[in-house]
């Protein structure tokens, strides 16, 4: 009893989050007029407060509710990138400037982005087999909600059909393997399972680690969406209404960037020769370099064709996990940092690409970029804010976009000679990811329109917002130290008795 | 005598099939089945692994979560097959075809 | 099972005896269930005709009691039609799941202390576990019946159980919270003590409420009138049998009644003491004690309710059924599993609970005097218009 | 052959056999039904390998409910005599070919691995320790997944609900 309490007081950013998912139903259920500014206040006023709770609690580092969860820096940082991204979606993204919400019922979506942020705070802290495939199933689960969300639109139906198969049998294929690595191990406690493996593999139990890993990662790699588990995320993206396909790019990319760290670290690491050396002589390094360079290709050359502006950074959040996953690659303690600083970066230029995409389908009604043109006359201020966006994932110097791929490129450097030619592939295709960037700006800036549209009327509220995106990737920098140390901090995780 | 390599290959079997059902079937529902038979593998995996392997109870709860997983997935899937019947008329996965490009 | 085991002498081999025991259970069992519906349609002949004012089956045997074994070998001897397009092989299959799934919950039945076939750890589990067997069958049935009629039967009798599986399993938490086990000894082991220890009259206003509602959730299980809309004859002809005949239709009548019967059982295991007689002077009352009599008697008096309930209400529209399951019975059986979870935390013993020692010596016999009255005035009034009738 | 070897082959030929069904009837409510047998068998293998609990939780969820929902699916999602519900076979070979191979590593992992050796456990009761397990150690996950099941609750009859204005 005494042990849930202390537990409880760890987890108070769930525990606030789950509070305010079922103070939100129940307002809705009420069926009063105000409900739905209720629940919008609500869901705003629990995520700040799980924020501020995460970001309060960043310091403690312990196993709780019996080892099934574990609180500590790292969990702590991406409880609070988790949240955040949350709170940026429901304050930037609102059933007004989104067109496609229009007329839905709000309550539910409120309660389902709080469920679903709870889902990726539990999955970012799992610390258990049977609570990393629980969390994982519910971030699933829930966004497969989400993406239905437009009752009656056949897009958003199919998308999310094409979510749920896919999603149910990658699942299913992690779930084999996780009985698997039960049955190798004899627990499915992560840190029990690290000793047992640094221990040493017996020889004949070198394949079936291989298997293992391989139906594991299917479940990682539908998470976060890299190749060869990518072909639901163009799909979902396109037929997802724009808010939720902007906080599905995000948070639960992150949540399995998250979990694939402390898998990697809290299960598979061997700890008596270095934190980040991995157990046995598996040989990782070569599939997941494997991984994220197909992720980057393909997602960046099946980028260049497209018309459909959410279909384009659908792949291009394809190539961006692979550039994460550098990070995971790279197995140091660089390349975890490189990582969380990339999502921290990823997380305000993606959220103010869709942003601004989401605005002009408000006003034109299109999501095709042949309906761009002539956008820099209507309404100069979106079009630069798009510039900066695009620049920064292009990775442009001076904003954020650049620091998280300088980091990322660093460490993988930094691990010596034979990771030079991967890192070379990352650039070329960071190269080829900017054509298709500046040829949304160019259509945007230079292309002549086939007929005058009445320029843009912009809400304040919405310009607002994307100007406080727009300075979340120009002034972090002038605080760079301060986001360095922070991440640098983070970093240690809890490593079990 | 039986032993765990039984329950392995009963379980492989049973993993196999589901994995074909999933590869083969066109229609939203029979994949859904393939899933389940993909998830009832490997549950058996977890309670064989709990019967004779380190002998603690960790497999047994992780099949009931995974059961309750799975309902609630099933669940929200047909509600989505049944208005993909309600919009197309069909549940067949070729069907759904305008996402495309 | 034990009982027979222990009777066959240890010169016997051990598998043997194991056997022969399962066996002799297993025919005992049978004979029971099987014979079982052939009686309670008899008696539920003769009450629908009282209730309805007239004789009921007089000819065949003495007062008409061999009606229904002719009504049975006629079944037995007809001829199977199978509808055009039926499906033949979930045609046949489907009578037989919904009868095994009625009669796979006789295992774990106490009939008395002994006589039992296995005292499963999760008993009462078990039971509601396998009760879920039937629906598949009902639905098997009105598909493969190729009829509209059956497989929209089908469809409302699954949706139907469905639900009110959801309040019935709730109700059930009190009991076994109550118990502190999922055994169905246990559960009757909690209650002795006679009557006040019955579970029906603990927590007064509490539990008779957790009871009618299992009872109510039973009934709508069993798709027994005033829940009977899967086979409205009004509506849907006959619901998910419609296209049966001869032997099959008998399977699916024994099924129903066998439910009728397994829900009373569990419904007196739960709250009535199941065999425990309600004085605990009576329990020992000959060799080997009355535990079965006790409870067939308390199983009884329920179909015996449920049969007066059917003659006597009107059916249920749909909706109307939804309504009650979702929203009256299942918020009502919410509220109870908290209350009652935190009163047995709060006071575990019956005698915590001010009203548990004397509200089942009140309304025991004040149950059984409204019964009493209930039936003699039923039969006054019914010997008046008799004699109106004549005149 | 012992009891329990016997006992074993029946369920384990029962669920393989009918998951073959499920898998290669060309009726899709023949694959529903099949699906009965396939969970039933786990169920009695559950009950071989001395997890009570668990076999019953099989039955009630995996044949009360979740097939349930799926005989739901395929009867409101296909006309009621539409008795030749083919599929179309278009992907059989390759399938056919991924899932032998995937058989075959599978295979060889379980009969060639050293898996985790201890105790074992012996069949027993287990109810008791899985409830407390529940209220002890697994109390997030089991909070964790109530919060699953009504988010799954409002999510499906959201979905399925027709729009407020239509």
């Amino acid at each position: 009893m005494a042990e849930v309490l202390t537990s409880m007081k760890r987890f108070e950013p769930a525990l606030i989050l789950t509070g305010a998912t079922l103070l939100v139903v129940l307002v809705d259920a009420t069926g009063v007029r105000w409900r739905d500014g209720a629940g919008r206040i609500l869901t705003i006023a629990g995520l700040l407060l799980a924020l501020v709770r995460s970001v309060e609690l960043r310091d403690v580092s312990a196993e709780i509710f019996g080892g099934m969860a574990v609180v500590d820096p790292l969990g702590s940082f991406f409880q609070a990138l988790l949240i955040a991204a949350s709170l940026l979606v429901v304050l930037a993204f609102t059933f007004r400037n989104s067109r496609e919400l229009h007329g839905q019922g709000q309550g539910e979506f409120y309660a389902l982005l709080l469920a679903v942020t709870l889902s990726n705070v539990l999955l970012a802290t799992a610390n258990d087999l049977a609570m990393l495939y629980l969390a994982l199933e519910m971030v699933s689960i829930t966004s497969y909600v989400m993406v239905a969300y437009m009752k009656g639109d056949r897009m958003s139906n199919e998308a999310s059909l094409k979510y749920i198969l896919f999603g149910a049998v990658s699942t299913g294929a992690m779930l084999y393997g996780l009985s698997l690595l039960y049955g190798l191990t004899g627990t499915t406690s992560l840190p029990a399972i690290r000793d047992f493996l640094a221990a040493g593999l017996v020889d004949s139990n070198r394949l079936a680690i291989y298997a293992i890993a391989l139906l594991i990662f299917s479940g990682f790699g539908f998470k976060t969406a890299t190749v060869p588990f990518h072909f639901w995320c163009p799909d979902v993206y396109q037929g997802a209404p724009t808010p939720v396909t902007a906080f599905l790019s995000v948070a639960p990319k992150a949540a399995g960037f998250a979990i694939m760290i402390r898998f990697f670290y809290a299960g598979l690491a061997a700890p008596r020769t270095g934190p980040w050396d991995l157990a046995g002589t598996i040989d990782w390094v070569h599939v997941l370099m494997i991984i994220s360079v197909l992720s980057m290709t393909v997602g960046n050359v099946a980028a260049l064709t497209q018309t459909n502006m959410k279909r384009l950074l659908a792949y291009s959040s394809i190539a961006h996990a692979g550039y994460i996953m550098m990070g995971v690659v790279a197995l140091s303690q660089n390349g975890a940092r490189a990582l969380m600083i990339y999502l921290l970066a990823y997380l305000v230029m993606n959220l103010g690409a869709f942003l601004v995409v989401t605005l002009i389908h408000l006003h034109d009604g299109t999501f095709d970029l042949r309906d761009y043109p002539g956008l820099y006359r209507r309404s100069p201020f979106l079009t630069v804010a798009m510039a900066v966006f695009l620049l920064s994932l292009m990775g442009i110097p001076p904003l954020v976009g650049f620091m998280g791929k300088l980091y990322v490129f660093a460490a993988v450097v930094e691990r010596g000679r034979s990771y030079y030619g991967y890192a070379a592939v990352g650039a070329v295709n960071a190269a080829i990811a900017a054509y298709y960037y500046a040829r949304v700006l160019k259509t945007m800036v230079m292309d002549n329109p086939p007929a005058e549209k009445p320029p843009f009327r912009l809400a304040f509220a919405d310009a607002t917002w994307v100007s406080i995106l727009l300075l979340g990737n120009v002034l972090p920098l002038l605080w760079w130290a301060r986001i360095d140390g922070w991440a640098r901090s983070s970093l240690s995780l809890y490593a079990g008795q | 005598m039986i032993t765990l390599q039984h329950y392995l290959i009963v379980s492989a079997a049973l993993f196999s099939l589901g994995m074909l059902g999933i590869l083969t079937r066109r229609n939203a529902v029979n994949v859904l089945m393939g899933v389940e038979l993909v998830l009832n593998s490997a549950n058996l995996n977890l309670v064989a692994f709990s019967r004779f392997g380190s002998g603690n109870l960790q497999g047994q709860l992780f099949a009931v979560f995974v059961i309750v997983i799975a309902a609630a997935e099933v669940a929200v899937a047909l509600a989505i097959v049944l208005t993909l019947y309600r919009l197309r008329r069909t549940s067949n996965l070729d069907a759904a075809d305008i996402l495309r490009g | 099972m034990d009982l027979v085991f222990n009777l066959l002498p240890a010169a016997v081999p051990y598998w043997l005896r194991v056997g022969l025991a399962g066996v002799v259970c297993a025919v005992i069992l049978i004979t029971l269930m099987a014979l079982g519906p052939i009686a309670y349609v008899y008696v539920e002949t003769k009450i629908a005709g009282f209730m309805q004012d007239r004789i009921g089956p007089k000819r065949v045997g003495p007062h008409g009691l061999l009606q229904t074994v002719a009504d049975a070998l006629k079944l037995m001897f007809k001829e199977a039609i199978y509808p055009a397009g039926a499906d033949k092989l979930l045609f046949i299959l489907a009578p037989c799941l919904v009868v095994v799934g009625a009669f796979l919950s006789f295992v774990v039945l106490p009939f008395s202390s002994r006589l039992q076939a296995v005292d499963l750890n999760v008993g009462l589990f078990y039971v509601v576990a396998v009760s879920s067997i039937s629906t598949v069958g009902l639905i098997m049935a009105g598909w493969a019946s190729n009829n509209k009629y059956a497989l929209f039967g089908a469809m409302r009798s699954a949706a139907q159980i469905v639900s009110y599986e959801i309040p019935a399993v709730m109700v059930l938490l009190t009991v076994v919270m109550m118990a502190g086990s999922l055994s169905l000894q246990d559960i009757v082991w909690a209650q002795a003590g006679g009557l006040s220890r019955w579970f029906l009259f603990r927590y007064f206003p509490l539990m008779p409420v957790a009871f009618v509602i299992f009872f109510t959730a039973g009934l709508a299980e069993c798709n027994r009138a005033p829940f009977d809309i899967p086979e409205a004859e009004s509506e849907l002809v006959a619901g998910f049998h419609t296209e049966y005949s001869g032997f099959f239709f008998a399977m699916f009548f024994l099924a129903e009644y066998t439910e009728m019967f397994v829900v009373s059982v569990v419904a007196s295991v739960l709250f009535l003491g199941g065999w425990m007689a309600p004085l605990p002077m009576l329990q020992q009352l000959g060799p080997v004690g009355l535990g079965p009599i006790w409870l067939l008697a308390k199983a009884w008096s329920l179909v015996f309710v449920m049969m007066w309930l059917r003659w006597t209400l009107p059916r249920l529209r749909v909706d109307q059924l939804m309504y009650v399951a979702w929203k009256v019975l299942l918020p009502i059986a919410m509220v109870l599993v908290v209350v009652v979870g935190g009163l047995v935390l709060w006071s575990p013993t019956a005698s915590g609970f001010p009203w548990d020692r004397w509200a089942g010596w009140i309304l025991a016999p004040l149950l059984v005097a409204y019964l009493a009255y209930m039936i003699v005035a039923a039969r006054r009034w019914s010997a008046r218009r008799t004699r109106e009738m004549a005149a | 052959m012992n009891a329990e070897a016997a006992v074993f082959y029946v369920f384990g030929a029962i669920t393989v056999l009918s998951a073959a069904v499920v898998v290669l009837a060309r009726s899709l409510i023949y694959s529903a039904f099949a699906l009965l047998f396939t969970f039933f068998g786990v169920a009695g293998l559950y009950v071989l390998l001395g997890a009570d609990f668990l076999a019953a939780t099989q039955l009630l969820i995996y044949v009360g409910g979740i097939l349930v929902l799926l005989l739901f699916g395929v009867m409101l999602t296909h006309k009621l005599y539409d008795l030749d519900l083919r599929s179309e076979v278009t992907q059989f070979l390759a399938g056919i070919i991924v899932a032998s191979g995937l058989f075959v590593i599978v295979i060889f992992v379980a009969v060639r691995t050293q898996w985790a050796t201890g105790p074992g456990r012996p069949p027993s009761v287990t109810t008791a320790e899985v409830g407390r397990l529940f209220m002890g150690q697994y109390l997030l996950p089991f909070e964790a997944a109530s919060i699953l099941l009504l988010v799954a609750l409002m999510g499906a009859a959201m979905i399925v609900r027709r729009r407020r204005d239509a």
